[in-house]
């Protein structure tokens, strides 16, 4: 018989639904995608190469461009990393730490309210899509009270945080939906009261998003760790990994929350698990809370005027909201950063998609590019 | 009156169809103004936003500054196109669309074409809406067009066939295909003897296939925006996209209307007159303590009861009530449900509502022989205990 | 599939819809609509929100607090801060002539705030920075200290830099006009006034006697006097007290 | 980590500040060395980078362990001192298929070649970028820089 020709299709950079100016090429049979493969490099912002010319402080805000979707995580990672490598001559005060682990929880609900809603915004549920624009913004109210930026908080600093949360921002816990963006107690309880079921009823439980979703883009556990794939996508193939557990860093050894972990690998796993795991850190944020109006202190360690770290090379892996962020920084001993790598999770999990997407419909593409959960300047950089 | 007849009979036939032409044309711009304002009020008010503001109150003259803009827009045509049909393609989206207002019945008599085969000749003109789609997604040469246009053609295709299955309950109760009849018959089976309740699972069939027909979420697969960037007209700017946005609205109140024909009794309802005399009665305490004023209600409302243009104007009231009632319905259901997906739909079609729609008809039949086997048995309640019956089966 | 699966999965479709649209209407009729009319209304922002650094004036004696030390353009990351200064030949001070921000390229890290010596820098909430011409988003110092009088304070000489809260963190709203302070350079256009005039500083400005929250206090008192629009009167208000507070008890960090 | 320790008895060992084990193996043990990693277990390519010494270039693969039991299994950074120019090695992206990326964007940022890779095509920079490879230290940006904006005083 005589074969049909194969349809090339350009799905991006301009794409209402490939988040950012990503290039997916894929030849269609059809509806039918036989061929896929990704094409990145249009929001590369070199990085790596600019950090080597700034000191340690002046790489902080560069850290927050990465992924500007979580840009606490990626400060915590870039500054954890620094201090380590001063060894002891930094002592992060405690409330320090635990700042930090409230905001990085916080942040990560922000992302994966992102992360959720443009996966239902692409599935066609748009107004879902915007209840978690809604909700997010709230969120942002706070951090703009906390660190005075909305998006891009320059707000770790190598030794501590810049600055204490200011007075009334913790709230108590009988705050309800109206101190929702007053204080941080509000908000936390707006979400496990209100979001989360609205969610759950309004999006996870519907059919036709099942049936878009069950069944698409399985990913095996062998395959997602040979992958290199981390987070929500590990976490859905039915790994239980997560380096706030395996890997402890921060305060996260003394803070109690379970992972949440999928059964099947499919696109509906990974946002069953993204889903849960905003309750999780909706827990993680109430200890903190408890803690932080506790304990007062000093949330700055006493460091000097010009960053020099020793000589050394440090790896540090702390669990982003998208997956395993890592920062290698190389020092010479000067005041600059020999050397900064950034492993983004984002990077890694692009691979995935020669790998899931053959085979599928052309309307699947949308789900599990989606359900990855890639954010173009943590990839590009 | 005696000028109009005076006419010779040519000049009457010209003069009546141009002006039940324009009457319709202008009847399906009203609509599209109504339903686009509405389109985006209620996506607002879903969304907890506010949607137009600026343009007038409460920004409801937004689509005329739309509408203006698109007109003196730049008119873009991309090489390579198939000219005369991505040229024509609009404007026979629009015709297809405005063909269908000519059936529908407005109130008594009040119809632009009373056809005899009235169900049928929707089928007929909202295959137009295949055609044109086709060809805006073949012409424009642009894959994602081509896609959208293969992706509409077979949706509304296999959907047809459903949507008039799940009608022809409705015209076996009715006995008759002609719209003007099916209002009628419903008229007679009592204030609120709509086809709507004997027919549950034919309106639930209809519902979907039409919503699918329309290429409105959750089945607007030839426009999956977040898919194919804008489906079969990418290519598309200036006034002759804005034809498709007309031709959809239209399409969506016309669909409406007649689905509040079929099913909730289109225009019928209680007149001005009608409801005087009842509200006489009322005041009368039902001739228990006669008043003058009650006496007086009730004799003006008995007087007009009669006049034509009341029963037309109370006709019409009542038929935009239904119609946007099912507009409504359609933007609700539009903002809330995510999109299916192509093979999934055509399963929706041919593997569910089409065996459904058949067992409908199949039970209507077996309904109307027992109602005229022992007739007297009320068909409503009679066609629900069959139902459960059914339902074990 | 069974009939009974057939109905059964349509019946947990339809339940599973229905709920959607429950959900749906609840938010279209029960909820408000969270929309800020933008041009008319401005969601309220807090005044240590990150718009732009601006140099603040000393209300007291008029004079500007930026001694040109370098440090701000140096702790800028993308090296938008260009100073110029030449010495003066009798007194040996530094005078400034020139301290330019490119805004079209700041990137609002608040860097070069934390690296001011003398609490000269503050991070101003004016956010609407759109200009036409690309050339216009370089903010020249007499721009910098106009947008930063309304952080101005009578400073206290004999204040020494303490430990705890920097006070660039958590700082008021002092609302301070081109009227409050006397014109020694004469960047408001105005004739410059001679020489030792000492001006009356209106209430709010008077510096608390023997009060270690010497900077914050006023800024406290302010707010009523203030001509900022109610939305955004309460919260500042309520907000510009930690750092008074904080800075009392020096708790707090201590400035890197 | 003995295991490499019996296996790779001349290897250099180090330790870094966090714990992590970094092993420094001549190139012509390198894909050795990871195949032994993978057999010990370390299944996970958690990255692959290189640092530009003036004199050489190292390349570092960081390979880990995922063991949902496991609580601070540390990465191992199998190092590799290559020249600075026309350096290649043997591709791990057959054992890792993860780091199929991080070797192309070695390779565009530091012309590292790894020998048997699938697709060995630049990444992040255009297919014909000639600009040199702009991670290592001497690497020179020819492209005309952003002219600084200097504005007329009172202008507005």
């Amino acid at each position: 018989m005589e074969r049909t020709k194969e349809l090339l299709v350009n799905m991006g950079p301009q794409h209402p639904s490939t988040h950012g100016v990503l290039r997916l090429m894929v030849k269609l049979d059809g509806e039918q995608v036989t061929w896929c493969e990704p094409d990145i490099g249009y929001l590369h912002r070199c990085f790596e190469k600019l950090s080597e010319q700034k000191t340690y402080p002046q790489v902080i805000p560069y850290t927050d461009r990465t992924d500007y979707l979580a840009a606490l995580i990626n400060e915590q990672c870039y500054v954890e990393a620094v201090e380590k490598l001063f060894g002891d001559a930094i002592q992060v005060p405690e409330r320090a730490q635990y700042i930090r682990v409230m905001m990085a929880e916080l942040q990560r609900i922000t992302s994966h309210f992102l992360a959720l809603g443009s996966m239902a915004l692409d599935l066609g549920a748009m107004s879902a899509f915007l209840y978690c624009w809604r909700d997010r913004e709230k969120i942002y109210s706070l951090f703009e009270r906390i660190t005075g930026g909305r998006l891009l908080y320059n707000y770790l600093r190598i030794g501590g945080v810049r600055n204490d949360l200011p007075e009334g921002i913790i709230g108590t816990p009988q705050d309800g939906e109206d101190k929702a963006d007053k204080t941080i107690w509000g908000f936390i309880n707006y979400l496990d009261s209100y979001v989360y079921p609205e969610w759950d009823a309004l999006v996870t439980n519907n059919r036709i998003f099942q049936y878009r979703t069950k069944g698409i883009g399985v990913l095996s556990p062998e395959q997602a760790i040979a992958y290199s794939a981390s987070g929500a996508v590990l976490r859905g193939s039915g790994v239980k990994w997560d380096l706030r557990k395996n890997l402890p860093y921060s305060v996260y050894d003394r803070l109690e929350f379970d992972i949440p972990v999928g059964q099947n690998g499919d696109c509906f796993d990974r946002w069953w698990v993204r889903q849960e795991e905003m309750l999780q850190s909706s827990r993680i944020v109430k200890q903190c809370l408890q803690w932080l109006a506790e304990n007062p202190g000093p949330v700055m360690a006493k460091v000097p005027r010009v960053l020099k770290p020793p000589k050394g090379e440090v790896y540090h892996r702390i669990e982003g909201a998208r997956g395993e962020i890592a920062c290698y920084v190389v020092s010479d001993g000067g005041a600059n950063p020999y050397k900064v790598k950034w492993r983004s999770p984002a990077f890694t999990h692009l691979q995935l998609m020669p790998l899931l997407i053959p085979g599928h419909k052309l309307a699947d593409i949308i789900p599990i590019l989606g359900s990855i959960d890639i954010v173009l300047g943590e990839v590009d950089r | 009156m005696e000028w109009w007849y005076s006419l010779p009979t040519t000049a009457q036939v010209w003069i009546g169809g141009i002006l039940k032409a324009s009457l319709i044309l202008i009847c399906g711009l009203l609509n599209f103004y109504l339903c686009l304002m509405l389109e985006r009020k209620i996506s607002a008010w879903i969304q907890n936003r506010v949607g137009p503001w600026r343009v007038g109150l409460w920004g409801w003259f937004q689509p005329v500054a739309d509408l203006i803009k698109l007109w003196v827009k730049e008119y873009i045509q991309p090489n390579n196109v198939d000219k005369w049909l991505y040229l024509i393609a609009p404007f026979i989206g629009f015709v297809s669309a405005n063909l269908v207002w000519l059936i529908v019945p407005f109130g008594d008599k009040l119809i632009a074409t009373d056809f005899e085969i009235g169900i049928i000749f929707i089928a007929a003109v909202t295959g137009y809406d295949v055609i044109a789609t086709f060809m805006a997604g073949w012409g424009s040469n642009n894959k994602y067009s081509l896609l959208g246009a293969m992706r509409g053609a077979a949706q509304m295709i296999s959907y047809e066939i459903t949507m008039v299955m799940s009608v022809i309950g409705v015209v076996m109760m009715a006995g008759s295909l002609r719209l003007s009849d099916i209002v009628l018959a419903q008229q007679e089976r009592g204030l609120f003897g709509w086809f709507l309740f004997p027919q549950i699972i034919g309106f639930l069939v209809y519902l979907m296939a039409s919503l699918a027909e329309l290429n409105r979420a959750p089945f607007d697969l030839s426009e999956a925006e977040q898919e194919l960037v804008a489906g079969h007209h990418t290519e598309y700017s200036g006034f002759r996209w804005a034809m498709f946005m007309l031709s959809e609205y239209i399409h969506l109140a016309a669909w409406s209307a007649i689905a509040a024909s079929l099913f909730l009794g289109g225009w019928s309802g209680p007149t001005l007159g009608q409801v005087a005399a009842g509200l006489g009665n009322l005041l009368n305490g039902f001739g228990a303590f006669a008043n003058p004023v009650g006496t007086a209600v009730a004799n003006w409302g008995l007087t007009v009861m009669g006049s034509t243009v009341l029963n037309w104007l109370a006709g019409v009231f009542w038929l935009f009530l239904k119609t946007y009632f099912f507009v409504f319905l359609a933007m609700w259901i539009r903002w809330t449900l995510p999109r299916v997906r192509i093979d999934q739909l055509m399963d929706l079609g041919w593997k569910f509502l089409l065996p459904v729609s058949l067992f409908n008809i199949f039970l209507t039949g077996t309904l109307r022989y027992v109602a005229v086997a022992f007739d007297g048995l009320p068909i409503t309640i009679g066609s629900f205990t069959l139902r459960l019956l059914g339902w074990w089966l | 599939m069974g009939v009974t699966n057939f109905i059964g999965e349509a019946w947990r479709a339809g339940k599973s819809f229905a709920t959607g649209l429950k959900i749906t209407f609840r938010e279209m009729m029960f909820r408000p609509a969270v929309t800020v009319f933008y041009p008319d209304v401005k969601d309220d922002v807090p005044p240590w929100f990150r718009g732009i650094p601006v140099q603040k004036t000393d209300l007291l004696t008029g004079e500007y607090k930026c001694t040109s030390c370098m440090q701000c353009a140096d702790a800028c990351p993308v090296g938008v801060i260009s100073i110029e200064w030449h010495q003066d030949p009798e007194t040996k001070k530094k005078v400034s002539d020139r301290f330019a921000i490119d805004m079209s390229r700041c990137m609002l890290c608040n860097l070069c705030v934390e690296a001011c010596p003398f609490d000269s820098l503050v991070m101003g909430m004016d956010y609407e920075l759109c200009k036409i011409e690309p050339e216009n988003l370089v903010f020249e110092f007499e721009d910098l200290l106009r947008m930063g009088l309304k952080y101005s304070k009578a400073e206290d000489p004999g204040a020494k830099k303490k430990a705890g809260t920097p006070p660039w963190v958590f700082h008021g709203l002092t609302n301070a006009t081109e009227d409050d302070i006397q014109d020694v350079h004469g960047y408001l256009g105005r004739p410059p006034l001679p020489k030792g005039y000492v001006p009356e500083l209106k209430p709010q400005f008077q510096k608390p006697a023997e009060e270690p929250a010497a900077e914050a206090k006023p800024a406290a008192e302010a707010k009523p006097a203030a001509e900022v629009k109610p939305a955004a009167e309460a919260k500042p208000a309520a907000e510009t007290k930690p750092a008074a507070e904080a800075s009392k008890d020096g708790e707090g960090a201590g400035q890197p | 980590m003995d295991f490499l320790k019996e296996r790779f008895p001349d290897a250099q060992f180090a330790t870094h500040v966090n714990g992590d084990t970094e092993v420094l193996v001549p190139a012509a043990q390198y894909e050795e060395a990871v195949r032994a990693c993978y057999d010990a277990g370390y299944k996970y390519c958690s990255a692959v980078t290189a640092i530009d010494w003036q004199d050489r270039l190292t390349l570092v693969t960081s390979l880990a362990r995922i063991d949902p039991a496991e609580v601070g299994a540390r990465t191992i950074h199998i190092k590799v001192d290559l020249p600075r120019t026309g350096a290649h090695i043997p591709s791990i992206a057959g054992l890792y298929p993860g780091a199929n990326w991080h070797e192309r964007e070695t390779y565009d940022m530091y012309g590292i070649r790894f020998d048997g890779h699938p697709n060995h095509r630049r990444i992040l920079l255009p297919d014909n970028w000639q600009g040199g490879y702009p991670l290592l230290k001497d690497f020179t940006d020819r492209r005309p820089k952003r002219p600084r904006l200097v504005r007329h005083r009172f202008a507005e």
